[in-house]
């Protein structure tokens, strides 16, 4: 078993109004913060043992659900 | 009395508590959070929507603009607060009341008129119904899925402090009736002391026949009542 | 410059070639794009306006017609409705979720813009079967991006319809309808005059968005599409609320010339055609634009479609009352030019010209292509396909069951549950009813609203087709008690450059004339999509038809369901419908062919006349359009709190029980009314068929004496309701 | 000026319908999937150069906005 930690962020170029609304409300409670941006983060528990089948296999997930590469990238480690 | 109703930017349901208000013959004022104060209110009224966005978490924002800190020092000196929606998302933020609410378990936002079961008329809030009376009022939202400990939910139980729980058309508690996942069907919840009430359903979509029905009215007649009577009793 | 840059972008030689006279000289790279885009069909209608012209669109409540951000129609009491529909086919495609909710963005700003508080928003969808592809994916999807906007910036969505078709698999169609209501007075326009006056930028901050959204939407869809990132945007509810409250503030304070929102093509489309509106120029300085991204250029400036943004030209010296409105708000609004008599879109950075062309030149002198038209080989033969021996091949039983989980006629619930309908406590008819109603506040009034289009009508035949789209609007205006105002459009149609497209929207187009001149609805403005294809493939021609309906007194608000025991059901019209283009004949036959009856525009009009002359003495109980699934699916739409026994007389139980016909309406009427019905229809000589009463918690059809079906409330109902459900939630419940 | 990576994630005792859903969906596309959890990932850039500071007030954050701790977990990292 293998687990990846997905990380799945906004292209820089896209707005993000979760992470604006966050940081203005930061900034408003006065903490020294310059930017936020959101994303989603992801366990993904696989019962893969072989790390290079595993990155593929999360690659694939990760371009057809988890993420949609029209706005997205995505990022993972594999674990254990 | 005087009422007054707290509009965040994103709210959305404020106008619509107002004119609630006025069906039932009351003048509200609206508050902008930008003000720091609800002085010389009775009642204030936390409304439905998406404050701030509800980006992050709903209501998570909004805890912190300028006008909740007066409204939590309010709650806290004993003033009727009643967050409806995203208003009671609001609630549970700051802590004037137990719990969370997480989304729904269906994972879709839902639309829908919805059965309640009066479990407390002994609120400030409900008192013109009826022990375990069937009422209908719709719910609308995407996060009202009622989280809370074990130990939070005995002390809900053992004072008294659930109020509506979602219900079958004939009035059975169960989990056909429950539209979002909420743990014993909490729909609406009262802190200890019985001031503040925090609800998913909105009671003020169903005060005129012509929009849908009128088994919201209860709640405000009961305030009202409420007032009245602490009126004369004054006088 | 090379041939390559302007073709990337979308224009040809020819056009390349007519720039060139019309600046007279070589225009240079972001010249070539502001061209580009406001030559692209979505802006300049260079191929659909020859057919747009020939739109009956005037009458007597028309106040606004086409041309501005929305069409605007009196009803009384110095108020008006304003609406507009519009599609975003292609973003949702590659982005279901972002490009539908940005769609609902996009038309509650034309909406706003005018000066009208929307009061309700309306949904037209069009998806391939949900058993194939991503389709499932798709719906589920747009349906959430249409909720997530519209949910959350407050404005109900109420009505709208969805249908399944494999011609949609991979182009599915979004297309979104808005509604307002303002006082006349309030009335604004997309101008910009009075030289010296300022122009501001208002609203968001300008990113790299959706640079070439306007050119993306007038291309075929591809493989390569997918990878055109930058044309979706993401939107962001919560900022358009603040600017909604903040431009109605402003237009109501009574303190500017002109607004526009920034829509396709943003900043280009929106300055230009101010600037074409009040016949004068607008200077702007870019560098002045506020921006959410470091080093952008001039040409990413002008071309960015970031959503949430408005174009604004105040009264001189107001530009500080403007931006107060706007910080009260939390919002910014930058002085980034003024209006000039000079006719010209200069566009200036870091103190030089960067741009210089005339305003007439991007919008006047766009090109207009008289396409060529030819009629599809398929049209003749599908007319001729002989349908005489088909029969009902299973139990009027089973056929009743299969057609009402059928996803294009079953109950879409699942999609409307997504939305709220309510708030604004103005919905009297929420998404179920025949069409959606509202009160108008202050007044007794209220507005009724839907969305139709059957293409597969119009596949079989554009010209009738187009026209049954507004004839069910129709329909569906008149089952709630309304009367018919006026329309709005979203014209979704193939590839016009192949002859057999555009010929379909040539006649579509004329069919919609055709009916809306007999039902004194005017056009009152819309949208052309076109190009939606899949490699190969054209989807079903779409013209979507919004409809606005006014009633004098909410009142009178009619619903679609029977009440109780012993209400007399009659039919409105002809008791049979024909097989042709029906939905039996498509699930059944797998046969998508035949002849449409003739239209009698005239004859449906006096029906639909007569069901409001019924119902405004109260003389009806319910009322309901006959259209997918014919007669038995429509009586099973009824009925959900009282069965009905029914029992008919006709030649064939095929097409009387199964047939597609329009113009047929069935009435539930209390029984004390019956005689005044019958005889009002006899004076009137309008066809009105008795067919039986409410009764128990069965539907019962006889027809010529044999009960040909039998079907308890509880069986049919759970099915027709939870169908779409279960395809949708299957994995959430295994 | 540095950068914390947060993640927030429901507690372990909290149900996550999303994340279930997508289980199922992997699931059902047949990939060797064990179970699958879903949360927040920001990214915060504070105009604050001291770590011990940033890691103070990224604490304060956290708790007080970014997560709930009546339902959530969270972790940061600095990095920069
Ligand atoms: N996409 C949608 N959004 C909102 N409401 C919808 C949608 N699709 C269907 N509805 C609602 O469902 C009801 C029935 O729609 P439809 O099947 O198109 O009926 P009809 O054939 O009478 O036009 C209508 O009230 C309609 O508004
Ligand atoms: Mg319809």
């Amino acid at each position: 078993m293998l687990k990846a930690n997905v990380t799945v962020t906004l292209k820089k170029s896209i707005l993000d109004p979760q992470g604006s609304a966050v940081e203005r409300a930061l900034k408003s409670m006065k903490y020294p913060v310059e930017s936020v941006r959101i994303g989603k983060f992801m366990e993904v528990v696989l019962s893969e043992n072989d790390r290079s089948k595993a990155e593929e296999i999360m690659h694939e997930i990760c371009r057809k659900l988890l993420s949609n590469p029209v706005i997205e990238d995505y990022s993972f480690e594999l674990e254990g | 009395m005087k009422i007054g109703i707290v509009r965040f930017p994103g709210s959305n349901c404020e106008v619509d508590c107002l004119e609630a208000w006025r069906v039932i013959g009351q003048d509200p004022v609206m508050i902008w959070h930008q003000e720091t104060s609800v002085k010389g209110l009775d009642l204030i009224v936390l409304p439905g929507g998406f404050s701030y966005g509800d980006y992050l978490r709903t209501g998570a924002i909004a805890r912190f603009s300028p006008i909740m800190n007066d409204v939590i020092r309010f709650a806290k000196d004993g003033g009727l607060v009643w967050g409806i929606c995203n208003g009671f998302q609001i609630l549970t933020e700051c802590g004037l009341l137990p719990g969370a609410l997480l989304r729904n378990a269906g994972l879709h936002f839902v639309c829908s008129p919805q059965y309640l079961r009066v479990e407390s008329n002994g609120t400030v809030f409900t008192n013109e119904y009826k022990q375990g009376q069937i009422i209908q009022i719709p719910v609308n939202h995407g996060e009202g899925n009622y989280t809370i400990d074990d130990e939070g939910l005995k002390s809900l139980q053992e004072n008294n402090q659930i109020v509506f729980r979602y219900a079958t058309s004939n009035g059975q508690v169960h989990r056909n009736g429950n539209p979002n996942g909420s743990r014993e069907n909490i729909a609406g919840i009262v802190n200890k002391e019985g001031n503040i009430l925090g609800m998913m359903p909105h009671p003020e979509r169903v005060v005129e026949d012509i929009i849908g029905g009128v088994d919201g009215r209860g709640m405000f007649l009961s305030v009202l009542k409420h007032f009245e009577r602490r009126g004369q009793r004054g006088a | 410059m090379e041939p390559k840059v302007w073709r990337e972008m979308g224009l040809n030689d020819e056009e390349y070639e007519k720039i060139k006279r019309l600046m007279a000289r070589e225009p240079n790279f972001l010249e070539v794009g502001i061209f580009s885009v406001m030559w692209s069909e979505h802006c300049s209608y260079k191929t659909s306006k020859p057919i747009l012209k020939k739109f009956p669109i005037e009458g007597p409540q028309v106040l606004q017609g086409p041309g501005e951000g929305a069409g605007i129609v009196d009803i009384g009491d110095d108020l008006a409705v304003v609406f507009k529909m519009e599609s975003h086919n292609h973003p949702s495609a590659i982005e279901p979720y972002q490009g539908a909710a940005t769609g609902v963005g996009g038309i509650l700003r034309d909406v706003f813009s005018m000066g009208a508080r929307p009061v309700a928003v309306l949904d037209a969808l069009r998806f391939g079967p949900l058993e194939e592809g991503n389709n499932k994916l798709l719906l589920s999807g747009v349906v959430g991006g249409i909720g997530g906007y519209g949910n959350s910036i407050g404005i109900p969505t109420v009505g709208g319809d969805v249908y399944f078709h494999s011609s949609y698999s991979g182009n599915p169609l979004v297309n979104a309808m808005a509604v307002g209501i303002l006082e006349h007075k309030h009335i604004a326009k997309a101008v910009a005059t009075g030289v010296g006056n300022p122009v501001m930028v208002v609203g968001a901050k300008t990113g790299r968005d959706g640079i070439h959204g306007a050119t993306f939407a007038s291309v075929e869809l591809t493989e390569e599409s997918e990878s055109k990132r930058s044309a979706v945007q993401v939107g962001d509810p919560f900022m358009e609320k603040l600017l909604m409250e903040a431009c109605l503030e402003l237009i109501q304070a009574d303190i500017i010339v002109g607004i526009q929102d920034m829509g396709a093509a943003g900043l280009t489309c929106s300055s230009s055609e101010m600037a074409d509106h009040g016949d004068s120029g607008i200077e702007m300085d870019l560098s002045l634009v506020p921006r959410r991204e470091t080093g952008m250029t001039p040409y990413e400036i002008m071309l960015s479609e970031s959503q949430e943004r408005m174009l604004v030209v105040p009264k001189a010296g107001k530009e500080r009352e403007v931006e107060e409105v706007f910080i009260r708000w939390g919002l910014e609004a930058t002085v980034v030019g003024r209006v000039t008599d000079d006719g010209r879109l200069r566009l200036i950075e870091d103190g030089k010209i960067v741009a210089d062309m005339p305003v007439k030149a991007l919008t006047d002198e766009a090109p207009v292509y008289h396409r060529p038209t030819r009629e599809p080989s398929y049209y003749q033969e599908l007319k001729q396909v002989n349908l005489e021996n088909v029969e009902l091949k299973e139990s009027a039983e089973n056929v009743l069951l299969a057609l009402l989980t059928n996803p294009t006629i079953a109950n879409k619930e699942w999609v409307y549950r997504q939305y709220d309908h309510q708030v604004g406590t103005n919905t009297v008819v929420v998404p179920g009813g025949d069409a959606a109603v509202l009160r108008v506040r202050g007044t007794r009034k209220g507005i009724a609203m839907t969305t139709d289009c059957n293409s597969r009508f119009v596949y079989l035949d554009p010209y009738i087709g187009g026209a049954l789209a507004v004839i069910e609007a129709a329909q569906n205006i008149v089952c709630v008690g309304a009367k018919p105002l006026a329309i709005t459009d979203c014209l979704n149609f193939g590839n016009p450059e192949k002859p057999e497209i555009f010929w379909q929207f040539e006649q579509a187009c004329a069919g919609i004339s055709e009916a809306c001149r007999i039902l004194e609805t005017p056009v009152t403005g819309g949208n052309v999509s076109l190009y939606n294809e899949t490699p190969g493939r054209a989807i079903f021609p779409t013209p979507m038809i919004g409809m606005v309906g006014l009633l004098e007194d909410i009142g009178q608000v009619l619903g679609n369901q029977i009440g109780t025991e012993g209400e007399q059901i009659y039919i409105v019209g002809e008791l049979e419908g024909e097989i042709s283009g029906s939905e039996y004949l498509a699930v059944f036959e797998n046969l998508e062919a035949g002849l449409l009856p003739e239209l009698n525009l005239q004859a449906i009009k006096e029906r639909l006349k007569f069901i409001l002359k019924l119902n405004k003495p109260g003389l009806l109980q319910a009322a309901h359009d006959v259209t997918e699934g014919g007669l038995a699916v429509a009586l099973a739409e009824m009925t959900a709190a009282c069965g009905a026994d029914i029992s008919i007389n006709s030649s064939s139980e095929l097409k009387t029980l199964f047939g597609e016909r329009l113009g047929r309406i069935i009435i539930s009427v209390p029984k004390k009314h019956a005689d005044a019905v019958e005889s009002l229809a006899k004076a009137d000589g309008i066809p009105l068929c008795y067919l039986g009463e409410s009764k128990g918690i069965n539907l019962r059809i006889k027809v010529n004496g044999r009960e040909c079906l039998n079907i308890p409330l509880g069986k049919y109902r759970p099915l027709y309701e939870q169908t779409i459900r279960n395809i949708m939630d299957s994995e959430n419940e295994e």
